[in-house]
């Protein structure tokens, strides 16, 4: 585009890429992550990025701050930042090329957080485990502006407060491991947004929130983008985040840029057969999946499986480490939760309410506090998994799977994905190598990837890849449950239908029943035939999926769909979001 | 990769001793009281100037000054000693097993001697001193870190896994070994040691003795990774896949500390090296007649070797050496253990 | 908070220095003999020869004819009233022998471990992130020969060079008009233009060992994702790499505190007993071969109240550090 | 002759009141001592060294033991020392000492009879502070000591014993002058009332702790350990050696009783100083640093002559020759009361014992390992002594393989498959010979030959280190050795104990189940065969002997049995040692005896060197 003769403020990019190719080189050859794209960014805009999972989204953004890692390089193009043309401009000031600075140099360390800040994909593995929040959301701040330590703390415990964290004067000096997924990500966010960035990166801010407190993330994104005409590239998979902010699309395929274009044009006539595929799936995501209609009727739930018996998780409580009787943390109040063998249950709530807690518990992860887990085995035979030893649950685990809310944490580092995949059935130790070996390529297929995947590491994968691995490790061994912890949040909306459909699939076949933590209420609308609120800990509401989401009766429940983005352009900005506050 | 090939070096060296060494490592001889070095001339210049491929060396004869018993060697130039590869030498057991009598590299009169590395106060030949002392130093290397490995791996892999009650009681074992000053505690087993075992026996104990002590370093370390390792979410994945705590803790957990072992393996071996030395010098470890880098160290350890006979040190060297190559082969083990490295070679 | 914890663990402490007591005590016993064996033995290995019925009436009067927990008792009641018995070779005091050579030894293991510290972290730092530089070799290279080198073989090259070439002594702590002198501001500064031989002397095997620990944990986190995280932030790569990376990397560093200060201490009594070093190792050395039994125990005694206290320490800064394990 | 001459610092004190002047302060009939070479000037410090703890007979051998008498600078006559003169009556039964009128202790208190009455009646002869030694005894019964007057003591044995001046001259036998009355007395019960209160305060665990702490015994530390402790030493103790200390000085004895030709009050030298080294290999670097004046004990091996020669400008100092008494430095003891009946009736054998003795190669051993120091030599003095013993000393010293291997044919041993002779059982001839390593260093070289030359003769030796309370417990405790190693290093004169000809140490390892035998007087160990207990008989005898010639006649005797039997296997002539002494130090006699009986180099009065620039 010749941004040279549009003289229109409004339409001048401060950032663009122009033909930035990414590559990794490994010893088998070198392979393009991103391939020629080229993309604008205008100030005060939001430009979304959609795409296929794995498709370069990630290491496209990465590109631009040149900090992908080490065996990728950018292989060429460039990456123009007009700082003349940014709110902040100061004199002087003018178009540098990103990709032309030495990575080490101050230049470009000085504009990293400053000029182009970056929220990353994987927030639970992007913060140091042994720093305190507020001395990592603080630094980004006392790096670029000259401030006393004082005012860094005051300007945090602000921004903390301002992405929604409950009680930020505490959680200021908590340790990442301490936070929930979501709470981890908006410090990500504050972080990001602690110097007032000119351009925004955001590589799936919003994965791991509960549609209220995303609600309020991207209003306070729009907010700050109305002051002071920051740019912004999202990355997301939810197109309805996507018609709700942005201005222009981009939608990305094995590394390339197959449609850019006004955010109106694509949602209204997609050029792209991929393009048209993702809105299908979308629309398709919006009711129930006729499969699971159809498969309730002609075998209907059985009888409670998994069983919640006011469960209650306190966290660090009366044994401290040093001794002294501390008041601990309620992430699980008394929760009351059952499960039918043959069913899906939904689990949504805010951020923090306790859910990946609770799903631990119900597998006996965590000790519990109080309260008994009753699980019902494929004999028939009832246990209370709450006092098991260890030794103890190793039936019990074999039949009830999980996948992890962060991929990336909870696959091991030094394993290849193969390995991954195949531990639990090497150490069921019923299949010979061989064979193990065949019904890993099935499951790698199943979800999606392709076979090479096998020898490589985790590290080389991206956030939805890396996801779908975890769900394959989960549904390896045929368990009874599968409890997924946020386990699409992180795929494209086709893919996402492809795994419920894979899901149900099993289902059929196996008996299985699931508990699905989600934030996506699409997802479970989809999925689940029936739903739990959660707030705070505690339970607040059951019931039918489509009995709940069409006239919920908790208060919560209701502004937790009020919020639910839609994902039509046109739709933006008329639904009215009530926000639940509990009095305490 | 020349780390690995060092090491395989002197591991070979170690194995093949009888048939590296150009003679026996116990043969003394009073005309030969601290030889220096020799070069090997491969050219041989004959009379009338022609000239043929002949390895020999420069035979030396000894002088003793009366009074400061010093002795002094001036080359003597007619006096050639050829040398030979694979010949004839003294006869030996090949592991006191197979009779052999060739030599890797031998003189081809077999009166004639020659020192490559110099010889010792008592005439032996240092260079075939060394290669013994490679057998049993670079065993003690292995053996000794190996079994400390074991134990610092298990003991100290448990401790961190479970926390709680055994973690107290093994963390208390650790403190206790460690707490207790090396010094008395060598003192105390090799006087547990009976008096009259063996050489080989007490080689064998004392190699225990060794890593008896050094065991509890790795254990502490592998402890606290342990600990903060733990939490981890892969690790909790290992245990819902049904895993063994043997295998969450050696399959899963301790891959992530292999860096660290490697590490801590690789400076273990010299350390243990240099722990018999200490031994030796305080004589309880290995003592003459055993022929070990610790021992001949400790025979080199006086003013006079530094003064006159600097050649002596010549194990030392060899130790360098092995300790620099097992770091490089370590360095290699690392990398190849690191996916993050892998990718980009 | 903190204190209750140290309370705890100083209670623990009691039992277990009663645990170590009998095991010192049993090691001291273990070689054959008694301290007049030894005695005479060193008498007789400079020529000189002892008295025989002597001997015997002081082995009665020092009762080695006693059953080992007799004397063990006898020992350990003593030490529970402050009182450390007699060293049968000075007939002095234990009490009186040992503590100003323990303020030197732990003055010495300090130093020490201080410049271990101040060289190995940064070349290990460095050694890490330029992996198979030049550089990187460099030190690999010098240490490992540091290593492989036995600490009172090069403290004898050290003395040889230095007299044979410089005309210089360095053995001992002190010039020979401080040495009984009163301590003062110059015998301090005295101390201090000695003490840097034997620092280097017991600091370079430890320090090749710490660089290389150091360079293989910092590896294993120098490409994690909060380090890009970091690196995003616009921080420098030094700032980054100290802060973040380093810091965790340091969790090992941290558990071999608590061995680490004894095991200087211990370590260092070969070297100083050829550096002539006025620290505890060349007495307790002494005590030992000659089976000094309570002067030996004294000092064996006090070495693992100071491990105990070392890894009380590294305890507790491990848990400092790595909040991980506090929270466990 | 009285003494004029004093030191510039004493002189000082003098006229400053603080100390009475020298003729009161040397006793009225002062030994007048002539000085090796010349009279010599007052001044500065003689520097020794002491290697780590026990090493406190350094210290005496330089300060001397300061007996009743002493021996000559020849080792060869006993010459009164602290006693004026002495007579030897009826047959050597009585022995009658006269000191000298006015003389002091350290502090300046008079030093009398009662001094040695007290020694003798409070001390050694008291079973609560230790048991009487054996050499004042005789006949089983302890000597008697009455004090004729306050300057004459009389001593008197039940049987004539000729070697108690030899004793009384040796470091062993100095307990008859080695305390002061007017001060040790405090430590004892018997004269002090509130000794419990001074125990507390000192720390002591008992009385006897508390005196030894304050007035020390003849060979430990402690005797060093109190500068407050009156002596009749040249120098007295500044700085103490106690335990950890680096560095010992010692002052003059402004009281000592000695003056040169003219008049002049010794020692010459001011101060001994001695600093602490743990290391040899330390003091060696301190002596060719120049910074020690005087050296022998430690550095004396042959192994460290070159390097001591070759700093011998840099170290400003020269040679002296250290020789020794005879015997030999290396000898192996096979175990002749062996617990193994097979072994021990092997080892019995003396044809055993003498094919092993041929089937050395000495001539090699001295060449590579004592760096061609010494002679083939089985034990006992050398040719220019008068106890020089041919038989004893050089038999079967050639090397003659053929001739032992025949001994060892004919008793019937005969070689197996792998060249090592059987015994009748069947069993290989092996046996362990023990040795300690670090003791000297030249032991574990020489058996490495030894080992080899046996080896030819089908006789499988090993060779077994150890630490050195593991040797005396295994060797001298429980006789569990089969051999061993020690050195014989011995004339046979007066005073020295002859373990190699008679088992009556823990040093005669080829008996020592005799020796127990001997020294409890038959209640326990192993009674001995008839050519033991006649040399115990002869050797009992010849300690009562006061004519030389007939002492030495009787230890012929001994030796002739000996030498048949053929015991103990030596090697070759103890190496005379050297020390080294600084160019500017004189009156050093450029040779003396080196022993512990004499003990080197105490007799060639040290108090009398000097220095004088060249
Ligand atoms: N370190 C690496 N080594 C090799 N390949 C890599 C590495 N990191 C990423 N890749 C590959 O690069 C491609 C692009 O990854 P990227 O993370 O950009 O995808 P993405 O579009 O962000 O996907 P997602 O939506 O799942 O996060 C993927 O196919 C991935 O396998
Ligand atoms: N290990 C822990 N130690 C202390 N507090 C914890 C720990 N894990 C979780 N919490 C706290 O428990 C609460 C519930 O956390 P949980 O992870 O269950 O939330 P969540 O519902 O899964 O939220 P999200 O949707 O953001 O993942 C949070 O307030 C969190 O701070
Ligand atoms: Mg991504
Ligand atoms: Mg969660």
């Amino acid at each position: 585009m010749d941004g040279e003769t549009m003289t229109s403020e409004w339409n001048t990019p401060v950032l663009e890429l122009k033909n930035l190719t990414t590559e990794f080189v490994t010893k088998r050859g070198a392979f393009r992550a991103v391939d020629d794209v080229s993309l604008e960014l205008h100030a005060g805009k939001t430009l979304c990025v959609v795409g296929e999972s794995g498709s370069g989204k990630s290491v496209m953004s990465r590109s631009i701050l040149q900090i992908v890692d080490p065996p990728g390089r950018v292989a060429g193009g460039q990456a123009l930042l007009h700082r003349h043309r940014t709110a902040r401009a100061g004199a002087g000031e003018e178009t540098v090329d990103l990709l032309k600075l030495n990575p080490k140099s101050r230049a470009i360390r000085s504009l990293r957080g400053r000029d182009v800040a970056m929220i990353f994909q994987e927030p639970m593995s992007s913060l140091s485990p042994v720093h305190r929040i507020g001395d990592q959301v603080g630094e980004a701040i006392r790096l670029h502006e000259p401030v006393s330590k004082k005012d860094a703390r005051e300007r945090t415990f602000e921004l903390l407060r301002k992405v929604e964290i409950p009680n930020p004067g505490k959680a200021i000096d908590q340790f990442p491991f301490e936070f929930s997924g979501g709470m981890r990500q908006r410090a990500m966010i504050a972080m990001a947004l602690a110097c007032n960035p000119t351009v925004l990166i955001a590589d799936e801010p919003t994965t791991a929130l509960d549609v209220t407190i995303q609600a309020e993330i991207l209003d306070l994104i729009r907010s700050i983008q109305d002051d002071s005409d920051m740019a912004v590239l999202f990355i997301t998979h939810d197109m309805g985040v996507v018609a709700e902010i942005a201005d222009e699309i981009a939608v990305m395929r094995f590394g390339k840029v197959v449609e850019t274009g006004d955010v109106y044009d694509i949602f209204e006539r997609p050029q792209h057969y991929y393009t048209q595929r993702l809105l299908n799936s979308v629309r398709e995501l919006d009711h129930p999946s006729e499969r699971r209609l159809a498969m309730r009727k002609e075998r209907p739930v059985g009888a409670p499986c998994l069983v919640s018996d006011n469960v209650r998780k306190v966290f660090g409580g009366s044994k401290s480490w040093f001794g002294t009787e501390v008041e601990g943390l309620v992430a699980v109040n008394d929760a009351e939760l059952e499960l039918r063998s043959g069913e899906n249950l939904g689990i949504v709530g805010e951020s923090g309410s306790g859910k990946t807690t609770l799903g631990r518990c119900l597998q006996r992860v965590h000790d519990v506090t109080a309260g008994r887990i009753l699980y019902t085995d494929s004999s028939g035979l009832e246990r209370d998994l709450a006092p098991l030893t260890e030794n103890q649950l190793e039936q019990p685990w074999r039949d009830i799977r999980t996948v992890f809310q962060d991929p990336f944490s909870s696959l091991n580092p030094r394993m290849t994905i193969g390995q991954i995949i195949a531990e639990p059935l090497v150490v069921e130790g019923k299949l010979t190598g061989p064979q193990i070996r065949e019904r890993v390529y099935e499951l790698l297929e199943l979800v999606g990837l392709p076979v090479s995947a096998y020898m490589r590491y985790p590290h080389a994968f991206s956030g939805g890849q890396r996801q779908r691995v975890s769900i394959a490790r989960a549904i390896a061994p045929n368990p009874r449950i599968i409890i997924a912890d946020e386990a699409t949040s992180a795929l494209d909306v086709s893919l996402r239908t492809q795994i419920l459909d894979l899901l149900l699939d099993l289902q059929e076949r196996l008996d299985l029943s699931f508990i699905l933590i989600s934030h996506d209420i699409a997802v479970i609308r989809y999925f689940c035939d029936r739903i739990a609120v959660m707030y705070r800990g505690r339970i607040v509401e059951t019931g039918d999926t489509e009995t709940v989401c069409n006239t919920p009766q908790h208060e919560y429940t209701q502004s937790l769909l009020s919020a639910v983005p839609v994902a039509d352009p046109r739709a933006r900005g008329q639904k009215q979001r009530v926000r639940y506050r509990e009095a305490i | 990769m020349t780390g690995a090939i060092i090491v395989l070096m002197f591991y070979l060296v170690g194995a093949f001793a009888e048939i590296l060494a150009p003679f026996d490592p116990n043969e003394s001889s009073s005309a030969n009281i601290y030889h220096p070095p020799q070069m090997v001339r491969f050219i041989d210049h004959d009379a009338d100037g022609g000239w043929s491929f002949s390895p020999h060396v420069i035979g030396m004869t000894m002088e003793r000054d009366k009074f400061t018993l010093k002795t002094t060697y001036t080359e003597n130039p007619e006096d050639k000693i050829y040398l030979d590869f694979f010949g004839k030498g003294e006869p030996y057991k090949l592991w006191g097993l197979i009779p052999m009598e060739r030599h890797f590299l031998t003189t081809e009169n077999s009166d004639e001697r020659f020192f490559l590395l110099g010889a010792d106060r008592l005439g032996r030949d240092m260079l075939s001193r060394t290669i013994y002392g490679t057998r049993v130093s670079m065993s003690i290397g292995l053996i000794g870190v190996g079994l400390s490995l074991l134990l610092g791996l298990i003991l100290g892999g448990v401790s961190g896994y479970y926390g709680g009650k055994v973690d107290m009681f093994i963390q208390r074992i650790v403190e206790l070994v460690i707490s207790l000053p090396t010094i008395p505690i060598w003192l105390g087993l090799s006087a547990a040691l009976p008096q009259d075992w063996s050489p080989l026996a007490r080689y064998f104990a004392i190699t225990i003795i060794l890593s008896l002590v050094a065991w509890t370093e790795l254990a502490r370390v592998v402890r606290g990774r342990f600990l903060a390792l733990r939490t981890e979410d892969f690790v909790t994945a290992a245990r819902l896949d049904g895993c063994k705590r043997g295998r969450v803790i050696f399959r899963h957990m301790m891959p992530s500390m292999v860096s660290h072992i490697i590490a801590s393996v690789t400076l273990a071996i010299p350390v243990m090296i240099i722990a018999e030395t200490s031994l030796s010098f305080l004589g309880l470890g290995l003592t003459p007649p055993i022929i070990s880098w610790g021992v001949l160290l400790k025979e080199a350890q006086n003013i006079r070797s530094i003064a006159q006979a600097p050649w002596l040190f010549a194990p030392g060297g060899a130790v360098c050496l092995a300790v620099l190559a097992l770091n490089f082969l370590g360095d290699g083990l690392r990398d190849a253990a690191d996916p993050y490295v892998q990718d980009s070679h | 908070m903190l204190l209750f914890y140290i309370g705890r663990r100083v209670l623990w402490a009691i039992p277990f220095m009663f645990a170590v007591s009998l095991i010192a005590f049993a090691l001291i016993s273990a070689p054959p003999g008694d301290y007049l064996t030894t005695f005479a033995a060193t008498l007789a290995q400079s020529g000189d020869v002892v008295d025989e019925a002597r001997l015997d009436a002081l082995r009665e009067r020092y009762g080695f004819d006693q059953p080992f927990i007799v004397q063990y008792l006898r020992w350990i009641g003593g030490v529970l009233q402050g009182d450390f018995g007699i060293s049968f070779e000075w007939q002095q005091p234990v009490g009186q022998l040992i503590w100003e050579r323990m303020a030197l030894s732990v003055t010495l293991a300090l130093a020490t471990l201080m410049f271990t510290w101040a060289v190995a972290l940064p070349i290990g730092i460095y050694s890490a992130v330029r992996k198979y530089s030049i550089g990187d070799y460099f030190f690999t290279t010098i240490g490992f020969i540091g290593l492989a080198t036995p600490n009172f073989l090069f403290a004898l090259v050290l003395m040889y060079v230095a007299v044979v070439h410089f005309g210089s002594d360095v053995s001992g702590l002190f010039s020979s008009e401080y040495q009984d002198a009163p301590w003062s501001l110059a015998k301090v500064g005295d101390l201090l233009s000695h003490i840097w031989i034997p620092v280097i002397i017991l600091g370079t095997s430890a320090t090749a060992s710490l660089v290389r620990i150091m360079r293989a944990n910092l590896l294993d986190e120098l490409y994690r994702p909060y380090v890009t995280t970091a690196r995003a932030k616009g921080l420098s790569e030094f700032r980054l790499i100290m802060k973040y990376p380093v810091r965790i990397a340091i969790n090992p560093f941290i558990s071999t505190i608590g061995w680490a200060f004894p095991q200087l201490i211990s370590g260092a009594v070969i070297t100083a007993f050829v550096l002539s070093l006025p620290t505890s190792g060349p007495l307790m050395l002494q005590a030992l071969l000659a089976q000094d039994m309570y002067l030996a125990g004294a000092f064996i005694l006090l070495l693992c109240c100071l491990s105990i206290v070392g890894m009380l320490v590294s305890d507790i800064l491990l848990a400092v550090i790595d909040p991980r394990i506090r929270f466990r | 002759q009285t003494a004029t001459g004093q030191a510039p610092g004493l002189a000082q004190m003098v006229e400053a009141g603080e100390l009475p002047p020298v003729v009161e302060r040397v006793s009225d009939e002062p030994e007048v001592v002539e000085p090796l070479n010349a009279v010599g000037d007052y001044g500065g410090d003689l520097r020794i060294y002491l290697r780590g703890s026990s090493d406190h007979n350094h210290i005496l051998r330089v300060v001397g033991p300061q007996g009743l008498v002493r021996w000559d600078p020849d080792y060869t006559e006993i010459v009164p020392n602290v006693a004026e003169s002495f007579e030897v009556t009826e047959g050597g039964r009585v022995f009658t000492f006269h000191l000298r009128d006015g003389m002091k202790w350290s502090d300046g208190e008079p030093f009398t009879a009662d001094d040695i009455m007290f020694n003798i009646e409070d001390l050694v002869m008291n079973e609560d502070f230790a048991p009487t030694p054996p050499r004042y005894m005789s006949g089983g019964e302890p000597m008697k000591v009455e004090k004729v007057d306050d300057y004459t003591v009389r001593f008197t044995f039940k049987e004539p014993y000729g070697d108690f001046l030899a004793e009384l001259a040796s470091p062993l036998g100095q307990h008859p002058v080695l305390y002061a009355k007017h001060y040790c007395s405090q430590f004892l019960p018997s004269y002090n009332d509130s000794l419990d209160k001074l125990i507390e305060a000192n720390d002591a665990s008992d009385w006897q702790n508390l005196f030894l702490q304050k007035c020390g015994d003849l060979e430990i530390p402690a005797r060093w350990g109190n500068p407050e402790r009156p002596t009749l030493d040249p120098w007295v103790i500044k700085e103490p050696y106690v335990g950890g200390t680096t560095r010992v000085v010692l002052e003059r004895n402004p009281y000592f009783w000695q003056i040169d030709t003219e008049g002049k009050q010794l020692p010459y030298i001011d101060q001994v100083v001695a600093p602490v080294d743990q290391d040899v290999e330390s003091l060696i670097l301190s002596v060719i640093g120049g910074n020690v004046d005087f050296g022998l004990r430690h550095i004396d091996p042959p192994s460290n002559r070159p390097v001591l020669a070759e700093n011998r400008e840099k170290g400003d100092y020269r040679f002296f020759e250290a020789k020794s008494t005879g015997g030999t430095d290396m000898s192996i003891s096979l175990n002749l009361t062996h617990k193994d009946p097979d072994l021990r009736e092997l080892f019995n054998e003396e044809d055993f014992r003498v094919a092993l003795s041929l089937g050395m190669d000495r001539q090699e051993i001295i060449d590579t390992v004592m760096l061609g120091e010494g002679e083939p030599w089985q034990q006992g003095p050398f040719e220019d002594h008068p106890y020089y013993h041919e038989q004893i000393a050089t038999q079967y010293l050639e090397h003659d393989p053929e001739r032992a291997n025949e001994l060892l044919d004919g008793l019937g041993l005969e070689r197996g498959e792998d060249g090592i002779r059987r015994m009748d059982n069947g069993e290989p001839v092996t046996f362990q010979v023990d040795v300690i390593p670090t003791f000297d260093p030249t032991w574990v070289d020489s058996l490495q030959l030894i080992e080899q030359q046996w080896a030819e003769l089908g006789v499988d030796m090993e060779i077994n280190p150890m630490e050195r309370t593991f040797f005396y417990e295994r060797t001298s405790n429980s006789n569990d050795h089969d051999a061993a190693v020690w050195r014989a290093t011995q004339s046979w004169v007066p005073g020295q104990i002859p373990q190699m000809l008679v088992p009556v140490h823990h040093d005669s390892r080829y008996g020592i189940a005799w020796r127990d035998w001997y020294l409890s007087g038959g209640a326990e160990g192993e009674e001995p065969p008839e050519t033991i207990k006649t040399r115990l008989e002869l050797y009992e005898k010849a300690r009562g002997l006061t004519d030389p010639q007939e002492r030495i006649e009787t230890f012929h005797k001994i030796a002739d049995i000996a030498a048949e039997e053929f015991e103990v296997i030596g090697v070759s002539t103890a190496v005379p040692t050297y020390g080294i002494v600084k160019n500017d130090l004189k009156n050093v006699p450029d040779s003396m005896p080196s022993s512990w009986y004499y003990p080197t180099p105490s007799p060639t009065l040290p108090q009398t060197w000097f220095w004088q620039d060249e």
